[in-house]
């Protein structure tokens, strides 16, 4: 037998003659028993154009939608650019490893120090990581870092929190004893500061907002947030959706202690769920620093005094410290981060406002259509960026005539209302389609 | 060469852009009020060329697997077959809260690796929800938690190995439990009398990986999880390693309850300079009711994302790494079970046939009579006291002569380790040059100590100032603190 | 403006404000009614998205087949690997240039020494090289060939001669007075010897015959026309199907002096006409080679005794010899090539026989069934490779039939006879779909 | 690094296969008879791993566009926008002989690039079925003999300018025509007076660049066009160099009658380290009906497949280089018309911009006081005369400093020329960069001519025994010819 993956299998018996051994030797200390007997029930080997065919089957087996589906929910359709999927495509970067061995990794690790310089820019904080999983992981190690931080159980949420960023805060904390107080929004859908006054007391290790939250409404007075949390000693934790702080403030503006997002939508592909692309970063401060999470890649010199670049403050990582890390985390998304500093790269100073002004212009667009042309209301008023909410009569009703159509419209909140999100992957066409199918079930 | 970073490229900053927006002639105002809007920003200015350029070489000073042999032990740094790329068919555009009935074929897909990683492992089901290993491992410790709460046996200890890699224990103490290392014995296998005194009541389970990170098969396993479940303790398996017994023997017929796998590792899907990976867990029993969702399953001939009874919720926001699964799914594909069912027999050939090549060597091995399976743990130490050339020294003088270093100082409980997997997927002749690099390397700390010592010199950059690199007055983590640093005369002390 | 692909667009007042001079200046030399006045017709630019969404809308228009079309006629489906995909995409290959630089083109000029070796071993040839236009630009070039060599002007050819080469044969040759002369072939399809024979006189240059011919047909006595052809010291010119040399003799095991043929089969993709690749091959003779067209690289060492690689036999080449050089080529197929040599290597010795094998054992197994299960016949009954031709009623018809369930036939030679390719790009159940429609409308 | 050949990796010639052939349960034997079957054939034996770690790491010792500026003239050799390769979808898959009607949206693909390239060569009709510039050449001058041959004038001289590349002459010989050449006059530009008297009614045609190599604009080219008309004879235009007035001037407006274009130099095409490229070729009036064909026609609604009425044939076997005139038509769209319209206002800035940089060296250069357009040629003989440092020395400084070399020794009326084309795709950075490498390097002729010579010195290898590889008994043009000459114990002469 030969396999296109295997260069020894042909050569086996070769081998171990050489060795002197035979294949059992090697098994000796394997007990009998428990060895697999007969064949396991797999699939025989495919060829690669077989492997193909059988792909080009299951794609025909999911719907070819007309447009990219209006969805959002935490992450979205946008184009990603031919240069990034080349760049990533790269296999020096994307068959390599962790790069412990810095001398031979240079070109990964000063990928890393882009990203988090980059990355550093966009939020305005000083220190990000190179990766975390998710948003959701993101905001779920934050936590854990303010417990470790201040000892304390309570969190504070926004009751429009990202559910599916909540659930995953949930799964991590609820071991550790954590347990999460939601604040009441406004009528605009922006957090109701009299009610996080009730609520905060000298039990809360945290406070987390999201801006924009889940409807998409852009928090208008975080600064107030951060000052409240500042008195009682609170650790502040901003989750953002990076591409709208081409057009709202940064979390460094607010001066608050950590940051987390989704890098998604920055040159990474939907993925049906992931690789995505967990940010985190931490204001100039020691104390949070060392309870970061994650790696960290660092410039210094080599012995001649050039530039380089390597990992630094390893001591917080589990290989190092193994219980007493900051974290579990070994593999992250380094590739995503690379896939972030490509097109943050691309988009430059220019073209990321731009591309946040039209987004932002494309969903109010597709808003003020729905609203007017066919008559839906929100339920909360406030500004957005992306992602809208509206009511609707019937959401399953409205979602087959659109599925009908080859468009997948808003994500399901309730029987009457729809998430929406809109982006430069939607054509202004396919938002007036959209409107038109609504039209006729409405 | 060096390559500038890329904010100090564009140095005329004259006005550049490396893609351009599409824009629709759409009447709306940008109404942001002035208290949130944005002011400034300060990213680069470039056009595509200068950042595909940038790139381009930057990634030509980077080794991958596509460069040569990564003998990294416990990161089966395996070739990745290209044809995993073509998995991003069926998952690059979709998003994962699609209507399920427009995703039939990607959840088909994914519903099959579920199907052939319950086979390979032995257990009976799989979530493949956790994007990582040690994101596995938090929710497999989770699921133990959990299910004691639930039983409610008060267990507040999670035993490990000491020669577990360091995701356990951390793992372990994420979740609150107090970690409890089980020590080896002296071939370097779990102390089995030394387990029973310290499995009690209070244990919860004990994270194990099986072949150990020595390359050593825990031959006593049946033991060890009859002590483990008699004391209602869990066994929970570390799949990091399973390239060493994959098609040989599984988990789950070892007495396993949950298991985490690396699809990164055993499955092909490449490592990214660090990630993204996939994970799956798979559980037994009753632990399957306790697995992360969603999970797919079949429902009169369609097929549904389903939540498991008393499922501990999910670990990531979403389905999982699903793109990676895909190409996990491509690489069992493309084995198929004939192929499959050689990984654990070559790659066990390969790590033997090193430790054939070197054993007449200053190396130094525990147990030298046990075979290895995927991956073996040299000690340095003898050259180390005869010559003053580190694990370190060896793995950088490696690295000049075009190979990657192995891993180096884990596990622990080896003195100046030198730990190497060479996969299944290496040539002879590639092995054969590795040992030759090695051997000659090993030459050199006797002949040539103090060249040695100032390796690697073949390389983009020399050895780099750990201590600049991590004090605090020096400590720079991104551009924005070196500007700062600029403004503010170097007087920036992370304090 | 900016533009992604034109960094000095935004500074170029600044730079010529640097030269002290204005736009106007450097043009000066244009005459002014000469220079475009307005806008050129030409639409709008597009972002990369809008490009993609064009070329969807475009692709969108083209018929989706449901399995890769049974045609031929010179260039045939198959699957192209991953691997050969991913090098000939590693930019440092294809936006290289010509390697007039070795020092720092070593990457290119091995591979094609490569190339040129791998496909000495298939040809059985010592000097091939590097890639000319296609089989037909080979083929008039290799006529040329013989043309500088003897200086006759009729060219014998076979009447099976696959006619889209025969034409660039035409459109090459006839501005320098070269006729070209039909054989008959035997009513196996192979060429007839007798009528070669008395055709074959000292006024022909070269002789060419292909293998397999336009009908597919293996040629089985060409030891018999380089026999023929040496007596008269006529130039043997060979066309090969490179692929079809893993099951039959290749040219040099009969001697020829000239073979040429297409790469196409071998890791290229379709194109809809282009890239292909031109095969060009001499036995290792100083006449042949010196009077060779296109480039040659080959094995030296450097001032250090390394080895390395560098173009040689330069001084048959246009740059050089002007209107004296062997040919005008410049521009060739040196990715393709590549692409070549990628494939090539993947297959191997065993992997290139099976291929080989699983074509033929595939067409002859459709064959056999149109004929077997339709009633078809076969104007030629000669053993074939890959494709074949059968009679039909009514060609259109059956066409018709076939695409409307999204299977494209076989080629068109006359209404009715149609040409077919079948490979390892046609599973079996393609070639058993495509007989059942067939039965319908037969 | 040094890299085996390809052969030579599989050093245990153990049985290996870096693909799978995908094989159907068919009943069919290979019968092909002994007599004709092939009996042995030497090809390495590899897994997909090693050939591509073979591929990519000589990917990485050779120089692209995507590693650096290649300055070289006349091959303009600007950024290939990566977007360029989703063309590939609308022409990979799609065989050249499928019914037109299903390839609609292909054609109409062909139809808007000719129709654009009309447009900005101010010509009737374009033909796309060349397979590269001298195809198109060939092709052109083909037709210039056909248009002579129908009208029944007796022509068989061609005229060449001494400054045109060299593809010119051997295009006009290779149908036969006797090349004669027009000196320049002392401006480098067509002298018009010996043109005229040189021009006759056996004058078939003038075949002229414009811009000329040396970058100049042939200003009188309306005398020129007169006098080649009157004589009866074609002007055909060599579009190497219509980087350098794209959008400024076109070659249809200044009297020519016969335009080919290189997709891959003006058009953004890669150059695939030597080709594929793709051409044009375009015709004013009368000689539209002599062009190669297919050319894609609407007609009701279709487009379809035409044949000019006297047209040639064919130049290549099928429909051309249609997956780069793909690439092509991403380019234009992508631009527009607003970008093309700056291609040679850029191109021309940067040539001009890279004089001023070097006008106070020893560069010497022909009518310095008339700008460039795309290209300029530097003579470099006062430094080789005053140091012995010659072109081809400062081309390998230049390697030696991470730049790819000028064009050199071309065109052959400027002694040691340097022959430089910046193209519009190179910042202003780089290109101030470029010229401080070349300044450096003219500095080093001066100061240390001795390792100027020895160059260049950081690259894979240094330079090449050029005797050694063209000397009949050393010549080595495959691993065949290796193998022989190890049998034959070296004596295999190239006789």
């Amino acid at each position: 037998m030969t396999h296109p993956w295997l260069p020894n299998l042909s050569s086996k018996e070769d081998i171990l003659k050489r060795m002197g051994k035979t294949e059992e030797d090697l098994f000796s200390d394997v007990p009998k028993e428990l060895m697999i007997k007969g064949d396991l029930n797999l699939p025989t080997r495919r060829s690669e154009y077989e492997v193909k065919l059988r792909l080009k089957e299951l794609k025909e087996k999911n719907v070819q939608l007309k447009y990219p589906p209006f969805l959002g929910g935490g992450v979205c359709p946008h184009y990603v650019p031919e240069a990034v999927k080349f760049i990533i495509s790269r296999s020096e970067f994307y068959t390599s490893y962790t790069p412990y061995q810095p001398e031979i990794s240079q070109g990964i690790l000063q990928a890393l120090y882009e990203y988090q310089s980059l990355m550093a820019e966009i939020l305005d904080m000083e220190v990000v990581n190179s990766s975390m999983y998710d948003w959701g992981s993101s905001l779920a190690e934050a936590v854990l870092m303010a417990f470790r931080i201040n000892g304390r159980k309570k969190v504070i949420i926004p009751e429009l929190i990202n559910p599916f960023h909540e659930e995953v805060l949930r799964t991590w904390t609820e071991p550790r004893g954590i347990t999460l107080v939601k604040v009441k929004p406004n009528e605009d859908g922006s957090l109701n500061l009299d009610d996080l006054s009730r609520k905060l007391n000298e039990e809360v290790s945290a406070i987390y907002v999201e801006q924009p939250n889940f409807y998409g409404i852009i928090e208008d007075n975080l600064e107030a947030v951060v000052e409240l949390a500042r008195r009682m000693k609170v650790v502040t934790i901003m989750g953002v959706n990076p591409l709208s702080l081409s057009l709202v403030k940064p979390p460094g503006e607010y001066g608050v202690d950590i940051a987390v997002g989704e890098g998604q939508e920055l040159g990474i592909p939907l993925n049906y769920g992931g690789p995505y692309m967990g940010i985190m970063a931490v204001r100039w401060d020691a104390k949070l620093v060392r309870q970061m999470p994650g790696r960290i890649v660092g410039k210094t010199k080599d012995e001649n005094g050039k530039q380089g670049y390597t990992l630094i403050l390893q001591t917080r990582e589990q290989f190092a410290r193994r219980e007493k890390a900051t974290s579990n985390i070994t593999t992250n998304e380094s590739l995503m981060a690379i896939a972030n500093a490509v097109y943050i790269s691309l988009l430059g100073k220019n073209g990321f406002k731009e591309l946040g002004e039209e987004i932002y212009r494309r969903s109010h667009y597709a808003m003020r259509k729905m609203v007017k042309e066919l008559g839906l209301s929100r339920t909360f008023q406030g500004d957005f960026f992306e992602e809208f909410e509206v009511n609707l009569k019937n959401y399953d009703k409205v979602h087959e005539a659109l599925l009908k159509r080859g468009i997948h419209g808003g994500l399901k909140l309730s029987d009457t209302s729809s998430l929406l999100c809109v982006t430069e992957a939607h054509p202004k066409k396919a938002i007036d389609e959209m409107v038109d199918v609504m039209k006729e079930v409405i | 060469w060096d390559e500038p970073l890329i904010f100090e490229i564009n140095r005329t900053k004259s006005r550049r852009q490396g893609i351009l927006i599409p824009k629709e002639e759409i009447e709306e105002d940008v109404s942001i009020p002035d208290s949130v809007r944005r002011k400034e920003i300060d990213l680069p200015e470039l056009t595509e060329n200068e950042v595909v350029r940038h790139f381009v070489r930057l990634s030509q000073m980077n080794y991958g697997v596509d460069t040569g042999m990564m003998p990294l032990g416990s990161c089966t740094m395996k070739y990745n077959p290209k044809s995993e790329e073509l998995a991003q068919d069926i998952t690059g555009d979709y998003h994962p809260l699609q209507d399920v009935n427009t995703v039939q074929g990607t959840l088909e897909m994914i519903y099959e690796t579920q199907e052939w990683l319950k086979e390979v492992t032995g257990m009976d089901e799989c979530s493949l929800q956790v994007p990582a290993g040690s994101a596995g491992e938090l929710a497999g410790v989770i699921m133990i938690r959990k299910y004691h709460l639930e039983k409610e046996s008060h267990k507040d200890e999670m035993l490990v190995a000491d020669t577990a890699h360091g995701t356990n224990p951390a793992s372990a103490s994420m979740v609150g439990y107090k970690v409890v290392y089980i020590k080896s014995n002296e071939e370097g296998l779990v102390d089995v009398d030394l387990l029973r005194s310290t499995a009690s009541e209070r244990t919860a389970g004990f994270m194990l990986t099986n072949p150990n990170t020595l390359g050593l098969f825990e031959e006593n396993i049946g033991e060890i999880s009859k002590v483990i479940h008699e004391n209602g303790g869990l066994l929970y398996y570390d799949g990091a390693n399973l390239n060493g017994i994959l098609g040989i023997v599984r988990p789950g017929d070892m007495g396993f309850d949950i298991v985490h796998l690396n699809l990164h590792k055993t499955f092909g899907v490449p490592h990214g300079g660090g990630g993204p990976g996939a994970g799956a867990l798979c559980a037994k029993g009753e632990m399957t009711r306790y697995l992360p969702y969603p999970i797919v399953e079949k429902a009169e001939g369609k097929f549904i994302m389903n939540k498991p009874e008393r499922s501990i919720g999910k670990i990531s926001s979403f389905n999982g790494n699903i793109g990676n699964v895909a190409r996990a799914y491509v690489y069992i594909m493309g084995l198929g079970r004939e192929g499959i069912s050689e990984i654990a027999r070559l790659s066990t050939l390969a790590t033997n046939y090193l430790i054939d090549r070197l054993k007449d060597t200053k190396l130094e091995l525990k147990s030298p009579n046990r075979p290895r399976k995927h991956e073996v743990v040299f000690s340095a130490k003898k050259i180390f006291d005869e010559t003053g050339i580190s694990a370190l020294d060896i793995a950088k003088g490696l690295l000049d002569q075009g190979f990657y270093a192995p891993t180096i100082y884990f596990p622990p409980i080896v003195e100046e380790a030198l730990m190497i997997e060479p996969t299944e997927t290496e040539s002879i002749e590639t092995l054969d040059m590795f040992a030759n690099a090695l051997l000659k390397t090993i030459e050199d700390a006797y002949s040539n100590p103090d060249s040695l010592r100032r390796s690697p010199s073949n390389t983009a950059v020399g050895r780099l100032d750990q201590t600049k690199a991590n004090h605090p007055s020096t400590v720079t983590p991104s551009y924005k603190v070196e500007k700062l640093r600029l403004l503010l005369k170097n007087d920036l002390i992370l304090k």
